[in-house]
Parts: structure tokens; sequence; C-alpha cells
């Protein structure tokens, strides 16, 4: 522990910190583009410039280890010249286009020329021109204008991701960021860098004009494209926001997601898997309850599917590595000990997609294998058949057979013709319900509810006490 | 001549700069007397008595920077800096040109008093001669035994590795020099760690000026108190000073610090072109402020004399301006420059090297408006001190002081949209 | 010493005493309400309110600020760059835009696909107007003629607010884009 | 390609072994006096010689202005232009030499033959005006040097 | 007697159809008359279809009352989270129910003798006569005291258990409104007993029948009036109206005691403040207005100053005296609501200073002038 002074507060610091981690963990506000936690100190953007006392100049409050009896001071007016000053150079040629950047609601830029710059311009000269709107792969846009070249992006691929694939390049107030020509920025993890760049000069494809951030609202939630369960958040349109006119299904809608930074599952980054969960979850669902290939009522459905378990002699379940730790224990509770149980794969990993790596990417592409197998043990459907009743739970058409028996659906997706099922009911997606994921390693993730459910669709961990 | 010479203490001719002629000038004597009567340690003494300081522009004390060296750390590494990219700063090439020699024994007894395997000259791009002349001398030092393995038969080792830079006025700063070393666009790194501490490769490593390391043989072959004896007390020993601009006869000059600024540029310069007056002086290269004529009168060439006149001594190029120099102009050279060698990583420095070259050019070409001196001064207040390396400081004070001393000219101009004087840079 | 903030009325006996102003008072409106009774009673109208909408009035102020108006580029686009100031700004949440991505037009990447004012819920404060930075919606002297039963039927979408009385933006000139971004050197 | 190769394993055995990243800029320049310019792909083969980021040499190779990243002709001429040379008469000498050869900066006659690059100081302030064509340094420059230098050239 | 429990029928259910139908025709005249005075139009787009037709029956939109009872009746109930959902429910009864009851006490009418309106009901009826009046106490000016003081339990309730600081700030604005002018008024009613002799309304009506120096009936704003303007001043503060509104002043509390309240409890209490305005109009065309008397009428007809008379039936001279009191009261009304159009609303302290440092002094004066003149003339 190190005692120092910020702004004539003591403020206790630990060994290795530098006065900015300091003062941010103590709530005094030093502005910062460069500095990410996460990524090594580049002390290019100059405006985290701090006075320490008893040296003459300002010094980078990004790059000052701590040291004991240090005196800083952040607002005092030599540091706030300075502050201007460097917010005057960051505003010389960024563009004054707010209006149309995605960023803007959510920009330190923005937030910091409020707070610490001018409000009018000194400089007449004219903006320079760099090239705008540049791929750098299909997912991601550079505007090289809006660019203060803080290098985050690029640190991020040297640094976490590994794949060194962008860079600055030229020099001086030529200097940009730019990929390789030959290669497109394809890094698994490419999405990161539009959250880390501190201005809108990364912008995702997807979520380009698609809403303004401020109607928006995060959730949070749990990706589940792979066993690592990684905490994110899920943005929907805001209360006060719903549209009228442009249309109802919009405010169901997942805009985007983000990481949440959560330090002990995933730290703040997630794969583009992750940022792609919102469009997994807008694939056609099954919203209609059926019995053997005709709409019923959910009362209907459930009666047949009673009916069903109450005459058969030998029924099993297969269970879904989608459900949550409540659902599986209320499935327990209510039919396991009637029933054997089978673990199930619901995906598997796609042609093409990344299987495993060493930062985040899971070869298990379920959430919540961990969950199953912990309660019920790694027990594969098809090593025993035999069974005369299937109540398979889960996405995904399964492509083993069911050698007959009768087969009771619960499935979120898909259309009502894929499902071959005696009774079909819907259930809920991990949108729609509150509940909590283990993760490969037994870590609890918890997520909340972003979506109401749509009327006929059930919450899977309800529907066992009415079916047992 | 009485003054001792470290440098200019012979004629040059064609093959002066070769092994044979440097052995017949005492060269590798120095070399041969440390490796065989001295430690390490003696040598490191030496060169702190004899209060050497740096040559590269911030004379800072030599002995006191291989001081912080870790020297029980298992690589050291040493550089030599030669990218000699200054403006008015000419003095690297004519050693490596003449006296490479000298340069490569300076090396070698740095390098035994740091206990360095690997040392590495850092030459600039563009030097094509000096680098030709450089491979010669060191093709004759490793065929002679002075270098590579069991120099002179002792158990010291030592390779020089010769690396050409890319034409980057930044890689002359020590630790944008150490990035480019390591194949790296040559961005400055934050302070600190001081490459002391981290250096190349994360090593600890010392980088000394080409003339600050050709100067160590004579100071281990005389004697450390010979050379503190030379010059002012605080600051001695000889400098080699670059003269350019508008004198008789430009050139390059041993003097011991201390010499009369005015006596160098009225005696030995030969005085002002075209007999006009002495209309400013830039006495450190373009980077230093500049003085106007009637300033040096009291000014002699050491590094307290310059900075209680309101400049820096720097690398000791001079640049004299004759009467009838459009300043303007001058300076629009000079920040064109930095705009130009700024390397683009930290904010003030790329942004406001840019700006004050878009700002000079459009007063230059006649549109200048009313604010535009205020304004370059507030970006040279922005720039000052809040840059990573000091090509900030370098770029944005001479237009600082070029405002302050010469602000009618700069009024005139953009008032009339033309120069004061004939808008011409020559006399 | 004291300072009295509020205009203390000077009051006489008379106006102290009240009653007579009161009667004075009521004298006033009482001859107002005879005078209007008597219009009506002889089937002249005695109010300047008007049956709307079964009667319009043509002497609107020339600061009436009735409608909306998108105002055109040259080249006949909408001139709005779906910023969403406006909506953001709308008291009454009455503007709804969907914007698109246009890279054809490198100068204004951004563009409303649709564009909706709800005149049921727009109170006609002018707010859209003062935060459009691209002076892309104006309001201008006429009445909002959508009275009807249906709230959805309230809703202007671009082609009317762009159409019903098309206009240029006299003020503001767009440089015909530079063709290509690449960097412009020196 | 393998001549090339060879001329690389040359080099490197210059350095110590751990320190292949410091390559890069010397092969760059071998690569460009054999080339005459570099292209992307060019940082890209040195790149995975070394075994280092293609980025990197990327990023190196557009940041080092002896780089030269576009055809260039059989001599390049590079004026200086920095203040000492300036205030010899530089400009003067720019404007002479574009006027004699019909170029700009940075352009190439269409013969192929000449390249004029302006240049930031070449450290011949003493000795100036200075030009560098090709590697060599001329110094000391007026008008009628210039015409002996290009004539000598062609 | 069953004729007795027809007639009284009768009259209650006239009374209720009178205030109801009168409480509703005044929703409208405010309206209406508001409209015409601020030069507008007013209610004009509540409209009835003839069936079948296109046509529309707008009636200078009188269907609003309709249309505005209708929608109170429909409308969803709120309840606001109060502790006391007893109180809360009780207090629109206890603001209207009393409202109600003091027109039991206020005569409508003469004397009549239903035998003698038609031949036909002679049978039936006999000679039997009837004051037209619900309720004919001797203690008549005391039932209306005491029942408007009821009326403040209704408003103090409704603002203490609506759980709102608006509700309460306008129910103790309210409680101490009406205590202060229940002063004044009762002061200014006394010196109308004085003068009367009798606390019975009708008595009232019947000594204010006559005519004073010859040609000036004997109404008591001429015997009285000081009294009359105590007593309308104080009475349209008892009923909280403009000038007199700072228990529900909308510019500041809402909407004062009942806030809180919607649907038909809310209506409960608008309708109450127009019923309030016909009971008010009735006790001041009772009590200083002549009540029914319409001048030189008497029960066998006209009787002109002059000597000249005019014989009338019995069904007319009672159905002049029932139109007279409707007349009045409806004028009356519209006074009161010329007043609220008029006249801006009392600050807090000029509303208290007013009641207790004009009004009850004056009062005061006046019941001593009153008992000193009555004294000498008797």
């Amino acid at each position: 522990m190190i005692e120092l002074k910020i702004d004539n507060k003591m403020v206790a610091a630990n060994e290795g910190e530098t006065v900015l981690q300091a003062a941010l963990r103590h709530g005094i506000e030093i502005p910062h583009f460069c500095y990410h936690p996460c990524l090594s100190i580049a002390g290019n953007c100059r405006i985290c410039l701090v006075k320490v006392g008893g040296r003459p100049k300002l010094m980078p409050s990004c790059n000052l280890a701590v040291a004991p009896n240090m005196e800083i001071e952040t607002d005092t007016e030599e540091v706030a010249e300075a502050r201007r000053a460097v917010m005057r150079f960051i505003t010389l040629n960024h563009p004054g286009e707010c209006g149309i950047c995605d960023k803007a609601g959510e920009c330190r830029l923005q937030d910091y020329h409020v707070r610490y710059g001018e409000p009018e311009p000194i400089s007449i000269e004219p903006k320079s021109r760099k090239p705008k709107f540049y791929d750098l792969s299909p997912r991601i846009l550079l505007d090289n204008e809006r660019c203060i070249l803080c290098g985050c992006c690029v640190r991020f691929t040297q640094e976490v991701s590994g794949s060194h694939q962008l860079g600055i390049v030229e020099r001086g107030s030529h200097a940009r960021v730019e990929r390789l020509e030959t290669g497109a920025f394809d890094d698994p993890y490419s999405d990161n860098v539009i959250g880390l760049c501190p201005v809108g000069a990364l912008l995702s494809r997807d979520f380009l004009y698609r809403s303004r951030v401020w109607y928006l609202e995060p959730v949070r939630s749990v990706c589940t494209g792979c066993s690592r369960c990684c905490s994110v958040n899920v943005w929907r349109r805001n209360r006060h926001w719903h549209l009228r006119a442009l249309g109802e299904e919009l405010n169901r809608t997942a805009y985007r997601v983000t990481p949440f930074e959560n330090p002990e599952i995933n730290g703040p980054w997630i794969c583009n898997k992750g940022y792609d969960l919102h469009r997994f979850m807008a694939r056609q669902r099954v919203l209609q309850p059926m019995i053997a290939g005709r709409g019923a009522s959910v009362e209907e459905a459930l009666a047949e599917a009673r009916r069903l378990l109450s005459e058969s002699i030998n029924p099993a379940a297969l269970v879904s590595a989608h459900a949550s730790n409540e659902e599986l224990a209320a499935f327990q509770a209510a039919l396991g000990p009637r029933l054997a149980v089978y673990s199930r794969e619901d995906y598997r990993p796609a042609p093409g997609e990344a299987v495993e790596d060493g930062l985040l990417i899971r070869g298990v592409k379920n959430p919540n294998s961990y969950g199953v197998q912990a309660l019920f043990g790694h027990r594969p459907y098809g090593v025993i058949n035999g069974h005369d009743l299937l109540l398979v739970w889960g996405d995904n058409a399964e492509d083993t057979s069911f050698d007959g028996a009768r087969v009771i659906r619960l499935a979120s997706f898909g259309t009502q013709q894929e499902f071959t099922a005696d009774v079909l009911i819907p259930v809920s997606t991990t949108f729609e319900r509150s509940g909590s994921f283990s993760n490969f390693e037994g870590k609890v993730n918890r997520f909340d509810k972003v979506f109401d459910k749509p009327e006929l669709v059930q919450h899977a961990g309800e529907l066992f006490g009415r079916l047992a | 001549m009485t003054e001792p010479r470290v440098f200019f203490n012979f004629e040059v001719t064609a093959d002066s700069h070769t092994l044979a002629a440097c052995r017949e000038r005492s060269g590798y004597r120095a070399l041969e007397k440390a490796l065989l009567s001295m430690a390490p340690a003696d040598v490191e003494k030496e060169v702190t008595a004899s209060g050497l300081r740096g040559r590269g522009g911030a004379g800072f004390p030599t002995g006191a920077k291989w001081f912080f060296v870790d020297k029980k750390s298992r690589v050291v590494y040493l550089c030599c800096n030669a990218d000699e990219g200054e403006p008015g700063t000419f003095k690297d090439r004519w050693i490596f040109e003449n006296s490479s020699h000298q340069l490569i024994e300076g090396v070698l007894l740095a390098a035994y008093a740091l206990n360095v395997r690997h040392a590495f000259i850092y030459i600039r791009g563009e030097f094509d001669l000096p680098y030709r002349r450089l491979r010669e001398a060191l093709t004759e030092a490793y065929a002679a035994g002075l270098a590579g393995e069991r120099i002179l038969g002792t158990e010291f080792c030592c390779d020089i590795i010769v690396h050409r830079g890319g034409g980057a006025y930044v890689c002359g700063e020590e630790s944008s020099l150490l990035t480019s070393l390591e194949g790296f666009k040559g961005y400055p790194r934050n302070k600190p760690p001081f490459p002391a501490v981290k250096g190349l490769y994360q090593a600890p490593t010392v980088i000394n000026n080409v003339e600050t390391l050709a100067t160590i043989p004579w100071i281990i072959s005389h004697g450390g108190g010979a050379y503190a004896g030379i010059g002012n007390q605080n600051n001695c020993g000889t400098r080699l000073f670059g003269i350019s601009g508008h004198v008789n006869r430009p050139g390059l000059y041993e003097r011991p610090t201390g010499y009369p600024l005015k006596r160098i540029i009225f005696e030995d310069a030969g005085g002002i072109r075209g007999g006009k007056a002495l209309k400013a002086v830039i006495p450190g290269g373009s980077s230093t402020p500049v003085l106007k004529g009637f300033e040096i009168e009291q000014v002699s060439l050491d590094a307290e004399s310059v900075i209680q006149a309101g400049s820096m001594l720097g690398s000791g190029g001079i640049i004299v301006i004759a009467e009838g120099t459009c300043m303007v102009r001058l300076l629009q050279v000079l920040t064109r420059f930095y705009a130009h060698e700024s390397c683009g990583q930290c904010t003030p420095c790329r942004e406001g090297s840019a700006w004050m070259d878009r700002v000079l050019g459009r007063i230059v070409a006649g549109q200048g408006v009313k604010g535009d001196l205020e304004s370059l001064e507030s970006v040279t207040r922005g720039i000052m001190g809040n840059t990573v390396c000091a090509l900030g400081d370098a770029a944005s004070m001479p237009v600082a002081s070029f405002l302050d001393k010469f602000r009618d000219e700069f009024a005139y101009y953009i008032e009339h949209g033309r120069s004061m004087n004939d808008g011409r840079l020559e006399v | 010493m004291r300072k009295d903030y509020w205009n203390k009325p000077e009051m006489g006996l008379w106006e102290r005493l009240y009653i007579f102003e009161v009667i004075r008072g009521l004298c006033i409106t009482g001859s107002v309400f005879l005078g209007n009774m008597w219009k009506w009673l002889t089937f002249r109208k005695g109010a300047l309110t008007a049956y709307y909408p079964e009667e319009l009035r043509s002497d609107y102020s020339p600061n009436n600020r009735g409608r909306h108006v998108l105002t055109q580029r040259d080249n006949g686009q909408v001139q709005c760059v779906s910023c969403n100031m406006c909506a953001t700004v709308c008291p009454a949440y009455a503007i709804e835009i969907l914007s698109t991505a246009n890279f054809a037009d490198p100068c204004h990447p951004k563009a409303p696909e649709r564009f909706e004012i709800d005149y049921s819920r727009c109170i006609f404060c002018g707010f859209c107007v003062e935060a459009c930075p691209e002076d892309a919606i104006r309001m201008v002297k006429e009445v909002p003629d959508f009275p009807g039963f249906d709230r959805d039927r309230m809703w202007a979408g671009m082609d009317l607010l762009m159409n019903w009385r098309p206009m240029r933006d006299p003020a503001k000139h767009y440089p015909t884009p530079q063709a290509p971004l690449r960097e412009v050197p020196e | 390609m393998s001549c090339l190769a060879d001329k690389f394993d040359r080099l490197s055995a210059t350095y110590p072994a751990q320190m292949r990243s410091s390559l890069v800029l010397p092969l760059l320049h071998l690569m460009q006096e054999e080339k005459g310019h570099l292209t992307e792909s060019d940082a890209v083969f040195i790149a995975d010689y070394l075994g280092v980021p293609a980025m990197q040499v990327k990023e190196a190779l557009s940041w080092y202005t002896m780089l030269q990243r576009a055809p260039v002709g059989r001599h390049v001429i590079k004026v200086c232009r920095n203040i000492s040379c300036s205030l010899m008469g530089a400009e003067r000498l720019i404007d002479y030499l574009k006027q004699k050869l019909g170029i700009g900066e940075g352009e190439t006659t269409p013969d192929g033959r000449f390249t004029l690059l302006l240049v930031e100081c070449l450290a011949s302030c003493g000795t100036a005006p200075a030009m560098q064509v090709n590697d060599s340094y001329h110094e000391e420059l007026s008008e009628a040097r210039i015409d002996a230098i290009l004539e000598e050239l062609s | 007697m069953i004729q007795d429990l027809v007639v009284y029928l009768l009259f209650i259910g006239y009374a209720i159809g009178f205030m109801l139908g009168l409480a509703t025709l005044f929703t409208w005249v405010e309206r209406k008359q508001s409209a015409v005075m601020a030069d507008r139009i007013g209610a004009n787009r509540c409209y009835i279809r003839i069936p079948f037709t296109n046509v529309r029956l707008v009636a200078w939109g009188l269907f609003h009352g309709i249309a505005d009872g209708a929608k109170m009746l429909l409308k969803e109930n709120f309840t606001p989270h109060t502790y006391d959902r007893f109180c809360y429910n009780l207090a629109p009864w206890l603001a209207a129910a009393p409202v109600l009851l003091v027109f039991s006490v206020v005569p409508f009418g003469g004397t009549v003798t239903p035998g003698r309106l038609l031949p036909q009901l002679h049978a039936f009826f006999g000679e039997r006569s009837y004051l037209m009046q619900v309720a004919s106490l001797d203690a008549g000016i005391l039932v209306v005291l005491s029942l408007s003081g009821i009326g403040i339990l209704g408003t103090m309730l409704a603002g203490w258990s609506s759980n709102n600081k608006f509700s309460l700030l306008g129910a103790a604005r309210a409680a101490s409104q009406m205590i202060s002018y229940e002063v004044a008024m009762g002061l200014a009613l006394i010196s109308l007993v004085v003068t009367y002799g009798t606390l019975d309304l009708n008595g009232m009506v019947t000594r204010q029948s006559g005519l004073l120096l010859g040609f000036l009936p004997a109404w008591g704003i001429f015997m009285q009036p000081l009294a009359f303007l105590l007593f309308l001043t104080a009475a349209i503060a008892e009923n909280k109206r403009v000038p007199f509104d700072l228990p529900e002043c909308e510019s500041e509390l809402v909407a004062g005691y009942f806030t809180e309240y919607t649907a038909m409890k809310m209506g409960l209490f608008m309708l109450s403040e127009f019923i309030e305005i016909v009971v008010v109009s009735a006790l001041l065309v009772t009590m200083f207005l002549g009540g029914y008397n319409l001048p030189y009428l008497s029960a066998g007809g006209f009787v002109l100053p002059g000597g000249a008379s005019w014989a009338l039936p019995h069904l007319a001279v009672v159905l002049l005296q029932v139109g007279t009191f409707a007349a009045k009261v409806i004028l009356a009304g519209c006074f009161q609501i010329q007043v609220r159009w008029s006249l801006p609303r009392f600050r807090y302290d000029q509303l208290m200073g007013f009641g207790w440092k004009f009004l009850l002094p004056l009062a005061a004066l006046n019941l001593v002038v009153t008992a000193c003149v009555r004294w000498w003339t008797l």
C-alpha cells in the first residue's frame, strides 16, 4: 500500500499502480483516451497530464508509477490549460459529425470536449481529409478522419488477440490506422476494437445507423455461444423511446451485444460470435404449440403431453445444454426421478468456426453443458435405445433417430414443419428469461430477462411442474 | 594553435581515414592502454573525471550516464547515436568520413567500460559516404583484431554492428532510436523507464553521441584531468561547431567551450556574406530558440552562457542569418520540417506541428488573418512540455522565439500579405 | 434594509373597499357577456374562435408554426442526415426516424429511410427546428390538417413532409461531393 | 528470390541471432536496392522471412521516408530544402531543377531517368546548398554545377 | 294519509330533480357563459345523431353534461395507496349528501291545494293544502347552517385520506376557510332572523310577500342589503368557488382536496359543487329575493299598486310561483358564474383577513343596527 495525495485527498494505491489507475479507482476523474486497463501503456493521447509536486513539467498520469508522498494535482489551471490544448489538437482534424456518428452518446471525446474543451475552435484551417469508411472487414468500417490515433485497436491486436492485423501507417499528421491490403481484419475477436475505440472511428457494420445509443439500454445477459459463458450486455430499446410508427417489433429487438466486464470469466472482451448473439437469437421461432403437426392451445398440448407421459412405460428425457441451472433444478424436482435422463449437445461447432483458443473461445458450443453434466452426468443419448417416449428439450432439429418412440419436444427456434413431434411446446430463449449458467470451469454466471416472452411460448422451468 | 585538438589534429588527405594513417597518429593507443593496463571501472572513472558531457544536444554528463547502467546485467547494449538530422548540424558526418577509427576506438572503450558484447552504431540512412567509410574502417579493424573476438589478445570481445536508419529525424531521439533499431517504426518511448534501465530489447542500454564516443580515446590517452582542463570549468573540453548560413566561410570548427560566439562568426567564419549586418543567430541547431544579432555580444560557446542569453547550445550547429532575410518564410521552412518529421505518435506534436505549418503556410501565401499569431502562440504553449519526446519542444521553440523576437515582421506579413524585406531567404 | 421585491400595489380607499371594484368588474364582464349574447341571439357570431374543422381561419399570423417541412438538397434528396436530434429533443416523443447507410454519397453517408411525425402528439413547440444541425426540418405557417378519429392515421411520413410544400435550402449549399475520399496531400 | 534470400542470410548473420526483428530496416534497404521501390508484398515477404508480424514491416515501410513506395526513376535527385540550404539559395535551385527537368516535386521525368524529391536536412549545412543523387552527395551547388551533374548522369 | 305521502313524494322528486337538473344545466351554463364572456364558442362538440339519419342534434352543446356524466360513470376508478380506505370512500358522500339535504327546508312555491288544481283531483285530495316545501321546520335556517357545517367534514376527510400533500393542503385550507366564513354567514343570517322574526324559511318568504312603501316588493335584499352582500360572499366562499377557490386551485394544488379522486367519486365532488350553486341560489332567493313571490302576485291573482287586479286560477298561480322560484334560482346561479369568471383568486392571507377583519365586523355591525332598529320599531 502506498499513500499518495491526489487533489489534497489521501489515496491508497497498490504497489506498481499508476497514478491514473489509483485516481480512477478512487473516483477522481482524469480524462484518458489511449489508456485501457488491459492494454499496455501508450501514453500518446496526452490528455491525462497531471501536475506532480516538485516537477516542472506535467506528467502523463497513465505512465506515472505511484510513489509514497507523491502530490498530484488534477484541477489546477495549468492542467486545465494543458487539457484544453490537447483537446484543441485532437479536435483539430476530428470532423464535427457527431450527428451521424454511431459513437455519439457514449463517446469519450464528446464527453471530454464538453467538460475540458473549448466551445469554439480557434483553428480556421480546413479539416484534413483521410479515407472514410475504410473497409477493415465485412464486420467493421474504419473512419480515419474520426480516428484520434490512440492506438488502442492496434495494441489490442498485438497484445490481446495476437493477430497483428492492424497498424498505424504513415507518419505525422498523415498517420492512420490500416490493415494489410492483402488480408481482411478477420480476427475472431475483431469486434472488440469497436468498443475499445474511444471515438467513433471504428464502426460496426451490423449496428451502423440502426439507432442512437441513448435510445438503448443494456441488460446483463450471457453469451450462449460456447461453454465460456461470457457476460454480455444486450442492448434493447429504452422504454421511453419505444417506437410506434416504425414498427412494434423494433421494441423487441436486441440492437447489439457488447461485452459486460466480468473479470472472473471474460474480462472486458468477447469474441465475434458473442457480438452476433442477437442475430443468433433473432432466428425463426417456434411460436405455436402443436399436437401431431397441427396447432393447439398450450393447455391441450400440455394435457396431451401428460397423457403420453402417464401412458409410457420407459420414458426418457434429453436435457438441453442451453437450459439454465434453475430450469434444470425444476426439471430434476418435477420429472427427474420418473425419466431416464440424457445430456444433449444442442449445438456443435459449425464448419469453419474457431474451435478453441487460448483466450476465450471454447470447443463446447453450449453454455450449460457443465450444469447438465454436474446434475445428470455425461450421458449422451444413443448409448441405450428402447425408450417408448422421449422428452426432447432443446433447439436444433436432432439428427439422432428416435427409434419410433413418441416424442415430446420443447424447442425455441425453428419452423413448425421442422419438428415431427407428437407434442411440440415452444419454450423461451435466454433473452426471455433470467437465470444462470455454469461455465466450463463451474463458475456460475447469471443473466437477466431482456424481453417478455411471446404469448404462447412457455418458460421451460414452469412447464415441468405442470407436466408432472 | 595552442589549444589541444581532439579531432582536428591531423591534415585531411585522400587516405587520412585509413587504419594505417590512424595508427600513425597514435590511433588505438588508448584502447591498448585500457585493455592491457586498466580495469573497466578505471575507464569509467577517467571519463567521469574528464567531465565530458554528451554532445548530442542535451549535454548530460557521460560519466553519470554510464554510472546508472547496471553493469552486472546479463546484457548491456551500447548504441552510438549517429542519426544526425538536426538542421545546421554536420559534425558527425565529418568524423565518419575522416576519422572513423577514432569513433570505433571510442565505442570499444565504452564497451569495455560497460561490459558490452554488442555495440550498435545507428547511422543515418542518407549518409552514404560516411556509411561506406565506417564499413571500411570496421573491416580494417576486424582484420587487425581490433574488434570482434578477443580484441588485442585479451578476453574482451565486442562486435560492432552498423545499422542504417531509414530517414527519420525523430530517430535521433534515444528511445525512438532504440525502437527503430528493434525493427519498428521509430516511435519514442515513454520515460520512465529510461534506456539505462530498459532499453534495447528491454536490456540496459547506453546511448551516446558520435562526438562523445570519439572523444573518449583522447581522454583515456591524455587522462581525464587533462580534458577537464580545457575550456570552461563546468562544461569542459572542445566541441565541434558547425557554422552555416550567411557566413563567408561556413564549415566545421573545433573550439574549446567558452569560445566567444561573436568571434567564431566574425573571425573564424569570416563574417557575414556580402558584408551585411548580422540579423540573427540560431546557436544550436534549428530546434533552439533564435538570438537576435545584438544579443550575442556577450555570449560564449558554453551551455550556461547560451542559456543565459535565452537559447540553448544544443548540438552546436550555428546558423547565421544576415540582415534582409525574411524570417516568416524562414520559420515556415522550419515548421515544414518539423511537421514532416513528427512521428505521429502523440497528439500535441502530431497535430500541433502540422497545424503550425499550415498556419504559416497560409501566412506565407499572403492569406494570414488577424488572430494567427495568437493561435500560433497558443499552439506552441500547448505542445511545449506535453509531448512524449523532445521533438514537440523542438518544433515549438523556434516558433515561439521567432514570434517573440520578430513579431513586427510577422504582423507586417499578415497585414500586407507580403514580406517586410524582399522576401528572400538568400542574400 | 429590507428590500421589496414585488410591486406593491398602491390601493386607495375605493379599491380597498373592494365591493365597488368587484361590481365594476362584474359590469365589464357582464357587458361583454350581454353584448356577445346579443350577437348570438341575432345570429351574428359572438366569438373570435372558430368551429374547427368546419371553419378555417384565413388570417394566420406569419409566426404561426403549424406543419413541418423537410427541406431538400439541390439534387432533391432530403437534407436530413438522420441524426435524431429532433427526435431526441422532442418533448412529446412525436418523431421517429429510421436511418439507412448510403455510401454512394460519401458526404452524406447517413440518411433517413423513414421519417415519421405523430401529429396526434406534436405540441408544435418548434424544438425540432431549433435542434436540427442541418436546417433540414422547418415549421411553416399552416395548420396541420390532420383531424381524425384514428390516432394511427395522424402520422406524417417523409413523402408528405418533403412534398406537400417542397423547399430547397437557400442558406446552405453543400459542395459537390469530392469523389475519391482518399487522402488529399497538402 | 533465392539470390535475395542469400543476401538476406548474409546480412542477418551480422546481427546477433536473437535480434531478428532488428533486421527489418536493413532488409528493407536491401530489397529497395534490388527492386527500386517496395510494395506491401515485399513487406510481407520480409516479415515471413524474419518471422515478425507483417504489419510491423508495413508500418516501418510506410514510416521511413527513404523507402520508396512508388516507382522512381533511374536517378533519384533529392534536394535539401531545409534552413541552411534555403539560406544559401536552395529554393532558387529547386525552381531551376524543376524547370530544367520539366517536372514537379515527387515526379519522374517521362523518360524515367530522373525523379525529383525534396528532402529535409542532409547534414550538409556547412556546404549548402546540397543534393543527393542516388546515394552520392553533391554540395555547394549552383546552376552551373547542377548542369554539370545532370550532364554527367546522362 | 296516503294523499300526504303522494304529495310529499312528489315534492321530494321535484326537489331532487330540480337540483340535479339545474346542477347539470349549470355545468353547461358555466362553460357556455364563460365562453361568451371570453369571445369564445364553448362546448359545441357533443351531439346525438338521430337514429337512421345523418341529422346531428347538437343543441348548443347541451349534451356535454350527459357526456360528462357518462364519462365519469365509465371511467376507471383509481385509488391511491392510502391506509384509510373507509374515509377515502366515505368522503364524497359526506360532501354531497348535506348539500342535497339543505334543499329540504327551502320552499319552492306557495301553498298548493291539489284539489283545486284540477277538478279531477278534487275527489282524491279534497281541500287539503300543502306548503310547497319538503320539510316545513321551525328551525329551518338552523338546519341550513348545521348541514353546511357537515360539508366541511367531507372535504377534510377527502384531503386527509388521500395521502397526498396537495390534498392535505387543500383540505386544511378548505377547513379554515369554511369555518371562518361560516361565522360571518351566521351573523348575517341572524340579522335577517331578527328582521323577520322567524327561523322558518317559509315564514321568511311569506314575510317578503308584501310591498314596501307601496311599490317595492318587501324582499330581504331591500330590507337587509348589507346582509345580502355578506351572505352572498360567505356563501360563495362556503362553496369554494372563485374568488375563494383556494382549497382546489389548479395552479397550486393540482385539484386540491380531491386530487386523488377519479371517476364518479370525483364526479360527486364536482356535482356537489354545482348542486351547491343551486342551493346557495335557492337560499339567496328564499331569504333575500322574495322566494317564490312574484311582485304583485297574491294567492288570488295579480294586484297592482294602482288597485287594478287580475284574478288567476289556482293552477296558474302555483305554476307561476314555482316558475318564479326556478327562474330566480337560475338567475342567481348565473350571477355566481358571472362572479366566478370575473374575479381573480384571493391570496390565502387576504382571504383570511377579508373573512375575519372585514366581513365579521360588518356582519356584527349589521346585527347591532338591525337589532336597534327592530327594538325601536317594536
